[in-house]
């Protein structure tokens, strides 16, 4: 397959930028912030997502969506990386339709799908228990009781998780810390008993929360998937996320490199514009080779998830671990090159640094993927 | 015993003495820091105790003469003063400008009466000084500045812009370059002159940072009149000024990589990553840098105490304090990354009081600052190639 | 079963059969490639009957047109023959400057008669070319060449003196750039020519380079009598020949972080300093490097893929091949660095039968060139800078 | 301590630096290396260089040297390093004479000494054993037999091994690979019998060998210090070698760096001199910073080593690591710089790159040492 968009990609993805551009600049993630919103993104935009076909993009057409792939997801997370806008995309049209459609039982695939394509319903992945992501080390216990399973644990850093109707909780069922056996995921009601959310106010000023369980009890046709063996469901939906949150970087990367070099042709000192002097121009180039390398590598992975998903554990790595080095090198550069208006509020490149930072933690950091990389490659 | 030794062992002694317990913790906020001023105010008993002590025996600024309120202290001495009070982790009393920019100024290049005047009050922590230098259009290129001095009899009259003046709106006095001759070439029209905030016509906006902090403003002027004894050194000469002083700025922010920074940074991801059964972090990436930043962290230590060592022997390049300011900004903003991969998730927190209210990550934003303000990284890097390796048209 | 399914299942088959397994071993030595030309020589005789039965198939250049020689494949039939020979190892049957160089020029901007005449003689290996554009006084800034071609009759009359031909002293015929208009502005006045190296005049010198081999030699004009019929393009406009050609150098430049380059460093490491309990190098800092090389390597080859799929889109920049050309190079320069270090000790020795002639230390010095050669990676930088991101004054 | 040279220090330093340029510029090891010399310096300067003092800079006065520190032993190894010059001064000035000082008997110190200082007696110390710099993981093995021990084992990468008088060999008596109890150091002679040693031909074309022990017969006496109980004797000895190969690399990286400084001022393309082009102004100018930095940590490390001889580990690592990173990047930047000219045997650079390359590895890479760095510190 050709490592380019089709045809109907690049569609997609003008038709995604058309919207977003339009009703979701940088400047609608800073009045959502400065309002202090509680919800903190909006509700009818995602109503014209949905409607547009966006938030079931990954649902199976037979439940209301449009059966598409990874490639069309990281295109649409591509277009978000731009403006940074916030919205339940990630969490609910990536991975919980991914999880539902991936492990899902006909019910539960019938109750939650067609409502996440036609945006009535929100949901949230709760993964991470540490402050680094460690997925083998989840510790959230499941113990059966009955019918089901009582829940004792606590997550952190779940992504729109004080907006969720439904979330989808990783728990150990069996193994110890560090095993991938014994992993399974539930799906949870958070209105249930025993459920406390704390929403996180976070740099990017994005959503994240904070969720206690305190033996919180779930039926057996809550379990998502097989118990115990939740292992690969899980890691292929995290691969799905981290493939669509280096799209995002990719695009955040481009957003910031655009501007900045449109300061370079602006800004002048020293009666030349700063783009003049050869010590920024290179920089400048690097940083758009560096780009156009990571952009490749995103792709190829997106493809390869699309194409061979039980095999592109590597690609991933590769992509998540060079979006966020990209992206972490083009906000620096982005943030030096503005000079002091870069250090202000006033200016929206400092959205896109903070916003950077939090996309390079999401599902593993540069450092967790170069591990797991080498750890795949037995060195 | 020699007479240092003698003077250590008394130095101690009377820190131990006089330094309360509560300013020997390091510093959490903003509040612990004592920067003095008309409209000063201290945060708690024991810090105010501390800085009337210190005040009272010179040692706001232990090597400024004790004519102006100084310690009157040799270089070595003030060197002990330095290391004992680090070694029990006490505070400054007082920070200010006026110690670490205008002081050095006024002493090299004020006159008698302006010394006099001037010096006093800030050892005291009477007046409170912010520096005026940068414009919208002159950053990098500050001498590009417009801010325009118009001669009136006596009087110099003052209009114009000023940005990035750190805390100008808590300030009483300024220190500010602007131009009292606008046909001159660009370097050789500046003055440097001194003026009260409360002038009529000086008004000053914050400036919200990406930190979300405002620790600077931006500064107005409109026909503000001020006496034209007020400048310090020649009229015209202000860039010798400027240069001097930005000479001290760098040297002060290249030790920001070296300033009282709490624990090492590898006990503190171990603390987040963990560590293996080899006593490894568990983030053997993470590892990786870290030791690579402790290693140029150290480094970095041994060229400060050098520069001090060569500037001593007469023996360094006077251009060097930009290789530091450049080398030591750069390394602080990299300390500041490793922290917040070593932080994970919980860094990311912005408001909670779980996380001091974001202190990590606001810090980590703050410090993206260090390389832009005092002369940015690029500019450093030309002032080296030029005046320290004559490159050609540097 | 498609057309492409069926081509590939034949290739497939005709390798098999048509390689011998002696070729299909990684290279270890310099005589391991054969290039062809009028003295060439066949280190084995497996060389000689791999070359000659894919010369017989057209496929020493497969996707050039029959009529020369070639195998007038289209590019997914040609890519399809790439990944079948690399899928056995099967190594390169001929090596050469005509095939990778000047073949595509011609078959852009020669005549007729030209690729008539040189062609066939290149797909054959009966002619081996060099090339004849850097002078000591023109490296990265190629377009001051000095080399002069003046008029006389149906002739040019070259004299002036190149450097960096590569294996001049074994080459039969040379490309060459040469200034025919001296009073034009630097791009204007040069030509693009071909001539046998017997001619009159002709002479080299072998540079010795610091990998102790000398690939390259400087080469003297004085007074070569070539026919004007031998100019490819237009008199004059010679430098749209030298870009074109220098893109398809820089592509192929690009390409050695990704050629076929043995063990994965990973294993390579592993070897040398061995794994801990988890099966993680011992040397963990070594690990971080080489996982951070692997990643950006196999971006890399991701780009390059795309770079093909953009091309064939026509969605691709001109002057992307320099970006490519800067990313590859100095990655393959950072692959032996980490060789270097991996190989440790062992990789110091130079001239031992243990260390194979000391091939990996050799190996590493000559990558220091990739950086230099075919344009700079300073100068690929400023043609991104000025032709991609459109810098003013770049 | 002030960090900078006392005056007795710089005279020093302007005495080996004008014997050195006068002796031995580059074109000294052009020479050898095209003459393919057997041994590998020039026996008469050798015997220059001990008149002035410098064989037995290292030696206590009363066995005829001058009882100087690491600090001088730094200057003399910095102006080597600025030319390259091959000389058995590290391994038998350096590290044999501060063996033989800090661990031997007054028999042993009587034997050795006087004729290190005098330049009459040439020596080398054999540790490594695979290809990297692990002296744990030393397994030479020494085993009791009569009055002494027998040899048995190879060691590689011995400086000067095959032009040595005298071998100080690190052998295991007891413990196993990777502890540190159970080294012991002896003092073997080149032509005893089972002593086979091979000159390794190397990039720098400096001396090394590889040796081969076969129960090589060693009497008591020839322990140098206590048997089991070398490690720490042999670590002291280690961080000596490491802070004057770090010395070393300190001229070298200057030397490269000023030739590299004259290119650019000397050099036009594009009608300019190639030093006014602001990239490679600033790369210049950050290579210098570098250097700068690196030279003051070694120097920190000679001190620590001269004044608080326990505690310099860290130190050391410190200055080792940073001064090969700092020649690496000094020779690249500088060979990048000089453009085709620097990939010429023509140009002395190749040869500073080469010995760079050796430096880096002898006792230790910066991998090596930011590992151990890290290991002091207990992350």
């Amino acid at each position: 397959m050709a490592l380019v968009l089709t045809e109907e990609q690049s569609m997609l993805r003008d038709s995604a930028r058309g919207l977003i551009s339009d009703k979701a600049p940088v400047s609608h993630l800073r009045q959502l912030r400065d309002a202090k919103d509680e919800t903190g993104f909006s509700r009818e935009l995602w109503k014209a997502f949905a409607e547009m076909g966006f938030a079931g993009l990954l649902v199976p057409e037979n439940f209301g969506g449009s059966g598409l792939g990874c490639v069309e997801a990281g295109v649409v997370m591509e277009e978000i990386g731009r403006t940074l806008m916030p919205s339940p995309y990630l969490a609910t049209a990536v991975l919980a339709a991914s999880a539902l459609s991936r492990g899902g039982s006909d019910a539960q695939k019938s109750a939650h799908l067609p409502k996440i394509s036609d945006g009535s319903l929100l949901a949230a992945l709760a993964i991470d228990e540490g402050t680094k992501h460690r997925p083998l080390q989840i510790q959230l216990q499941a113990v059966r009781s009955g019918n089901g399973f009582k829940l004792n644990g606590a997550k952190a850093f779940v992504v729109d998780g004080h907006t969720a109707d439904l979330l989808i909780v990783a728990a150990r069922t069996g193994g110890a810390a560090g095993e991938r056996n014994g992993l399974t995921l539930f799906l949870v009601d958070p209105k249930a008993k025993g459920v406390a959310i704390e929403r996180t106010a976070m740099v990017d000023s994005h959503n994240a929360a904070r969720i206690e369980f305190a033996n919180v009890e779930v039926n057996a046709d809550q379990v998502l998937g097989e118990v115990d063996q939740g292992g690969a469901l899980l890691e292929g939906v995290l691969n799905i996320g981290r493939g669509a949150v280096a799209s995002e970087m990719v695009g955040l990367s481009e957003e910031v490199f655009g501007r900045t070099v449109t300061y370079l042709k602006e800004r002048k000192q020293f009666g030349k514009l700063i783009g003049e002097f050869q010590a920024l121009q290179h920089r400048a180039a690097e940083l758009y080779i560096d780009i156009e390398i990571t952009r490749a590598a995103v792709l190829k992975a997106l493809q390869t998830l699309d194409g061979d998903f039980d095999h592109a554990s590597a690609a991933v790595a590769v992509a998540k671990a060079r979006a966020g080095t990209t992206a972490t090198r083009a906000v620096q550069e982005g943030v030096q090159m503005h000079g002091g208006m870069g250090m202000t509020d006033q200016f929206d490149i400092g959205f896109f640094m903070k916003r950077a930072r939090v996309c390079q933690e999401l599902f593993g950091d540069a450092n967790y993927h170069a591990d797991q990389l080498a750890r795949m490659k037995s060195y | 015993m020699s007479d240092l030794e003698n003077f250590r062992r008394e130095t101690r002694a009377w820190l131990e003495a006089n330094c309360p317990p509560e300013m020997r913790r390091p510093m959490t906020s903003e509040g612990d820091t004592f920067w003095g001023g008309r409209n000063a105010k201290f945060s708690s008993e024991p810090q105010r105790v501390w800085f009337e002590r210190m005040r009272d025996k010179g040692w706001t600024v232990p090597h400024w003469p004790k004519e102006y309120g100084g310690g009157g202290l040799d270089g070595e001495q003030a060197k002990i003063v330095r290391q004992e009070m680090a070694a029990i982790g006490a505070r400054q009393p007082l920070v200010s400008f006026g110690i670490s920019m205008l002081g050095p100024a006024l002493l090299q290049y004020g006159t008698d009466a302006q010394k006099k005047e001037h010096l006093p009050k800030i050892t005291a922590g009477l007046i409170r000084w912010c520096q005026g230098y940068s414009e919208p259009n002159a950053g990098s290129d500050l001498a590009s500045l417009q801010t325009r001095a118009e001669s009136d009899g006596d009087d110099f009259v003052i209009t114009g812009q000023k940005i990035w003046t750190s805390y100008a709106n808590y300030a009483d006095w300024i220190f500010c370059l602007v131009r009292t001759d606008a046909s001159a070439k660009k370097h050789d029209g500046i003055s440097f002159i001194l003026f009260d905030m409360t002038s009529k016509g000086v008004s000053t906006k914050p400036i919200l940072l990406i930190s979300g902090y405002s620790p600077f403003c931006e500064t107005f002027f409109d026909g503000v009149r001020v006496p034209k004894s007020h400048v310090v050194g020649t009229v015209n000469r202000g860039w010798d000024v400027a240069k001097y002083l930005l000479q001290h700025e760098r040297a002060m922010i290249s030790g920001m990589g070296e300033r009282g920074v709490g624990r090492p940074l590898g006990q503190v991801a171990a603390d987040s990553v963990g560590t293996d059964e080899q006593g490894r972090l568990e983030d053997s990436m993470l590892r990786s840098q870290i030791s690579a930043f402790e290693i140029d962290e150290a480094a970095l230590s041994a060229a400060a105490e050098r520069a001090v060592d060569l500037a001593k022997a007469g023996e360094s390049h006077p251009a060097f304090s930009s290789a530091m300011k450049y080398y030591g900004t750069e390394l602080n903003k990299r300390r500041y990354e490793i922290l917040m991969s070593a932080g994970g998730a919980d860094a990311l927190e912005w408001e909670s009081e779980r996380s001091r209210g974001g202190a990590r990550p606001r810090a980590w934003l703050r410090t993206k600052a260090n390389s832009i303000e005092g002369g940015t990284s690029e500019v450093m890097l030309g002032i080296v190639a030029k005046r320290i390796l004559d490159l050609p048209g540097a």
